[in-house]
């Protein structure tokens, strides 16, 4: 199998489902002559010709709107947002129409569409470049909130993402485009939306984290192990919403103990609701307080300071130990 | 060298064929056969009847707050009226005279201004999209699917709605760009009703006219009197011309006047003047289309009576119909419906938590 | 003391900002000679003139893209969005200006605007009109987000927020809009903005809501005592970022058991915030899962089955039923 | 009445002064004042030679990404240069060499490429923004500056940086529109260098010209040759002028060139060719006005060589001071200074578990 960045593994998806159906349209700024910014659709436009990929005029409401009303008609199309802190001047057309087109149309229409956005911290970028804001869309009936957490499942989520009939945002952690490689097969490899991985084993503790966060995290485990001889057991959801809580819950009613690591802001973040869940559906077996590891309520730092933002193994490891001495 | 004039290389026109008085201009009249003629003129005054119908219904509290549209027939209909089956079209949210045009049923329409979700389902399949209420946004859509039937090689042009107001939105200038820019077969139809709520045109934008924003995206752009229904036809009839020979996209300025409120919450006389209305009143479209049409011995005041009376026997069916289902319509489970193509867990978890409440509910009123 | 609608005393506070302060600035659609699609703005214009009321064209961004200038210019704008669904179009200027000037010119620049909406279901309106989302705000770090639940403390909290040096989103619930009067007093009256509120005592039960869900939830909780003689404690959140967890967790630790009602869909809503806040907080004084009585993860259906959809008294008080009995 | 061209109350002109050989349209010339022309000289060299050296700090990992200005110092310059203390600035990110002259140091941009959002707080309290990175998004900002001085009746401009891509975005048309509504003291400088990353700029929008787009609006519009600081000038000091009389808002259109990457992140290899900036290079903005005013007897080549080496210099001790900060800079708690004018009590708590995890995290550290 070829080892591939992450980068590699989502142009492969792109590029194989732009081969096999011809509904597959690449859209967005940038995305064409350039292979994007980040060269994840390095090729397509070489390959697949301007009437594929569209370098559009720079206005992500424009690209969303026209997404829409490509994925309308029939079309499948996987537009590009430059920088995931720019989906927001398209917020309305996600908000108000892909979201809801299913619904107002009672199925006459709906939106195959998929938003690709890189996101997330860890590669010394400017302003507005590195936020976490999944939350915004995981609260937004009508869509479906995707990250993956390596190379592999990046490239057999977005094979799912753009199959599906709903709408899906679907955010790249780019601190992991060139992190490392990972084993991706040539031959299809789909992973379903919507379902969480257990990608770690253990007894003691459950910890949920999902995209750059997983790689700190496995770090910990890994230490925390050897160290103590406790087994943190890992969730890894993939799928932000709809939110799959089948194992994460079961996993905190074998440990009773549990951790969430995000890099968004802690107040109102995704780990709130998983909190909320698992107060819902593991309450009894709870030994401990749920923890949070996120990113504080501040706008994201300069990058001298985005370590300092971020959560890491260290902090994810002693708050481990702490979780488990309780 | 220095300070030279830039030429402009498309100039904007104002187009009127039908005056205010019923006079035409014969050199160009499109010449729109009989039949479609008067299909035009019993739309028009299906819309105007239909829209006082829904007022009553409004006032008497059995359906919610609706857009009017009367004063507008020419501009919705005269442009739709040039559409083939095939093609596209996609509304703001003040064009029911046309989406009735395309298919669907005052019924439909009824039904969803009386708070059902499930009119939307007895629209036909047809290229029509639902109401879009957020201003401006829908323009977009029109210019995807446009690039899409092109994409496909299919002969479709696709006809969006919007308002003056509209205008403001930065989607319009999104939309009007990238249609420029892809070349996509969209007609930009801009239903300069002179307000936007209270606002009124002039307080809107600066520029004289809405068609000359068209210069702006190097674009074509045309005024008509809106209320003239051959020439909002002939504008949009070459507008679809251009699009359909790969010419791009046009931006129609319809000049009319919004004859009622915005909605049934608003109230225009905080803002605007009985006199303003009164000289819109004289521009009316459908009066002058009757003079038109009588002229051309297409109409006679019987035939005029009996139009009226068939449609407000279509009307008077169609409330009967929707008001039979809005009392059967059924469960409110339906909330549930089309979030996505299958529910997702927390939905099927939170679907049977509302039934369960629904049964609570029943059976407590039984106890009680 | 003069008793007031919501709309009037929202009318007020603006009356009297206006009066004391030049830099008030209040602008929107058709908030001028039509004082507002809610007559909330009635009679500024006529008192305060075109200088000081603004009529705008009809686009959200400008409206706020305005506004922010205008506050770091030194002025206070009001600006009013005509129903918060329409924030998306402006949600760019709030997430990338409003809520980071401060930061951005380290304390150089400041942006002391109020961006007012109404917001929320029961007035059978059209679609886009009726939707709760004030998770999104809340969630945005260098955003206040306030939600008032009656007259009186609407026109102290208005108060406060035009006053409040930094941005703050005001969700005005418009089923309360004329739903009852209130004393509400012709003096100054300012409520501090970052706290919530006891409105009813109680030691068996907690429930947790604002906005105009508080009186469903009172409804509710006068019912149970009645038939039950359960009492619960009914604590109205009114800020809900920066979110004032101290009385809910006192409450939560005397009482064990606690509700939260919310119109906003369930998943990643602001309920699950309250949530996590109260098993970092309370977690072993908690007897009983916390309940969610909330929206549902679905588009605001259109208003004939909106009482479907939004909680009640009903729903209220038979998940309280539950929750005492367990 | 039928089809009637609509007369346009504007038009477009195009202004150069002084071109490319260096040969000036006396006629035209602005006269600037010699102290005046070489402080122009002096940061147009500045700007430059920043640029390399800023580009150096970033290959060798001392600074992040930064996008260079070099090829744009007329057309940021110029435009400045007009500005009073009191006017405002609402810069994009791509003026650095306007942001210097307006009082930046050269330390807080070295400092912020760092990573340090303590640069900020090294800027002068004069009426410049920030850098604003969202595209298009800073022009409002500028709209509200110049509503908000006229309403205080101070004789202010607000004058607003944004490039030939930002013109797609809705931002800019609801800029220009609410502008010209409300007639603020707004300059809209559009610095159009050809490109917006890899799009050029006939893709970006199908109008002949930028300038053009002012009709849209009703406002004025002028294109000017971006490379010519003494046309950039002009143009600009008659859109103040014009602000400042109460005569609205002024397009002015800037034809310049990137002649760097985008960023330092970017290859223009990819997507432009060499001959293409080659052609660009002859039009360089310094070239000429160097040999303008060595003609005018302003520069010599001593005087020349004497520029470069005094700016190498403040460059070199700008960067100097930087490096010397970023290495003492302190404490990464200021992460949680400036959220709000004071701090929330989540995030009190925050900051605190902050510190803790630091000091842990020390401990460890000198445990291990
Ligand atoms: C984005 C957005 N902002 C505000 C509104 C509220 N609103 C509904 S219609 C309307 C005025 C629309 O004016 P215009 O575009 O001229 O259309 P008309 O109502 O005259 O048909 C406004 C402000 C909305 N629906 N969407
Ligand atoms: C809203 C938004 N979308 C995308 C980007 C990413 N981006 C940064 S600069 C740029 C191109 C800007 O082009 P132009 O306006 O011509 O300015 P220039 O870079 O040429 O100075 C893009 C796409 C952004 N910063 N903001
Ligand atoms: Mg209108
Ligand atoms: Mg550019």
């Amino acid at each position: 199998m070829p080892k591939l960045t992450m980068v590699q593994a989502l142009n492969l998806a792109l590029n194989q489902e732009m081969a096999s159906d011809d509904r597959v349209i690449v859209l967005g700024e940038d995305v064409g002559m350039d292979g994007g910014v980040f060269r994840v659709t390095d090729g397509l436009y070489a390959a697949y010709g301007r009437q594929r990929v569209l370098d559009t005029p720079l206005a992500e409401s424009g690209i969303v709107g026209m997404s829409i009303g490509m994925a309308i008609y029939g079309l499948r199309p996987v537009c590009e947002m430059q920088f995931s802190g720019f989906v927001y001047q398209a917020f309305h057309q996600l908000e108000g129409h892909a979201a809801r087109m299913r619904w107002r149309s009672q199925g006459r229409y709906h939106v195959p569409m998929v938003l690709r956005a890189p996101y997330g911290g860890g590669v010394r970028a400017l302003e507005h470049h590195s936020e976490s804001r999944e939350a915004y869309y995981a609260h937004t009936p009508g869509l479906k909130m995707v990250i993956p957490s390596g190379p592999r499942n990046a490239r057999a989520l977005l094979v799912a993402a753009i199959r599906d009939p709903d709408p899906v945002v679907f955010f790249e952690p780019k601190a992991l485009y060139r992190a490392y490689r990972e084993d991706v097969p040539q031959e299809e490899e789909v992973l379903p939306i919507g379902k969480s991985q257990t990608v770690r084993e253990g007894g003691d503790l459950t910890i949920v984290t999902y995209g750059a966060m997983l790689r700190p995290v496995l770090a910990a485990a890994t230490t925390l192990q050897e160290q103590s001889g406790a087994a943190a057991e890992v969730i890894d959801l993939q799928t932000i919403a709809p939110l799959d809580d089948s194992l994460f819950v079961a996993s905190a009613r074998r440990t009773g103990r549990v951790m969430i690591v995000h890099e968004a802001p802690r107040s109102f973040g995704p780990g709130a609701e998983i909190v909320a869940r698992l107060v819902e559906k593991a309450f009894y077996h709870l030994e401990e307080p749920i923890v949070r590891v996120t990113g504080y309520d501040v706008v994201f730092p300069l990058f001298a300071r985005e370590n300092s933002y971020l959560p890491n193994a260290d902090r994810v490891l002693r708050t481990a130990r702490r979780l488990i001495a309780a | 060298m220095p300070r030279r004039r830039i030429e402009l290389n498309d100039h904007i026109a104002h187009l009127t064929i039908l005056d205010e008085k019923g006079a035409v201009d014969k050199k160009l009249d499109p010449h729109l056969p009989p039949a479609l003629l008067l299909k035009l003129y019993r739309a028009m005054v299906r819309g105007r009847r239909f829209d006082e119908r829904l007022l009553d219904l409004q006032r008497q509290g059995r359906i919610g707050t609706f857009p009017p549209t009367s004063g507008q027939e020419a501009a919705q209909l005269g442009a739709v009226a040039v559409l083939q089956p095939e093609d596209w079209m996609v509304p703001a949210f003040r064009e029911t005279a046309a989406e009735v045009w395309r298919g669907r049923s005052l019924e439909s329409v009824i039904l969803a201004y009386g708070g059902f979700s499930e009119a939307a389902s007895l629209d036909p399949p047809g290229p029509t999209l639902p109401v879009s209420i957020p201003v401006g946004s829908q323009m977009l859509h029109a210019v995807g699917i446009g690039w899409a039937a092109r994409y496909r090689g299919e002969d479709r042009v696709a006809l969006t709605f919007f308002g003056d107001g509209a205008t403001s939105e930065g989607d319009f200038h999104e939309a009007m760009n990238f249609a420029a820019v892809f070349r996509a077969p969209v007609i930009f139809l801009c239903q300069n009703n002179q307000w936007a709520i209270s606002i009124p045109r002039t307080q809107q934008t600066r520029s004289p006219t809405i068609a000359q924003k068209a210069l702006a995206y190097g674009m074509a752009g045309i005024q008509v009197d809106g209320n003239d229904i051959l020439a909002v036809y002939a504008a949009v009839a070459e507008a679809a011309d251009r699009a359909r020979a790969g010419g791009g996209p046009t931006l129609v300025e319809c000049e009319t006047y919004r004859m009622m409120m915005h909605t049934t919450a608003d109230d225009p006389k905080r803002y605007r003047s009985e006199e303003e209305v009164e000289g819109w009143r004289r521009k009316d479209p459908i009066t002058r289309f009757e003079i038109y049409l009588q002229r051309r011995r297409l109409l006679t005041k019987a035939k005029i009576a009996a139009i009226a009376q068939e449609v407000l026997e279509e009307i008077q069916a169609a409330v009967d119909a929707a008001e039979a289902k809005m009392r059967t319509i059924g469960d409110p489970v339906t909330i549930f419906d089309h979030a996505y193509a299958e529910l997702t867990p927390a939905l099927r978890a939170q679907r049977e938590a509302f039934q369960a409440e629904q049964a609570a509910a029943t059976k407590e009123g039984s106890d009680a």
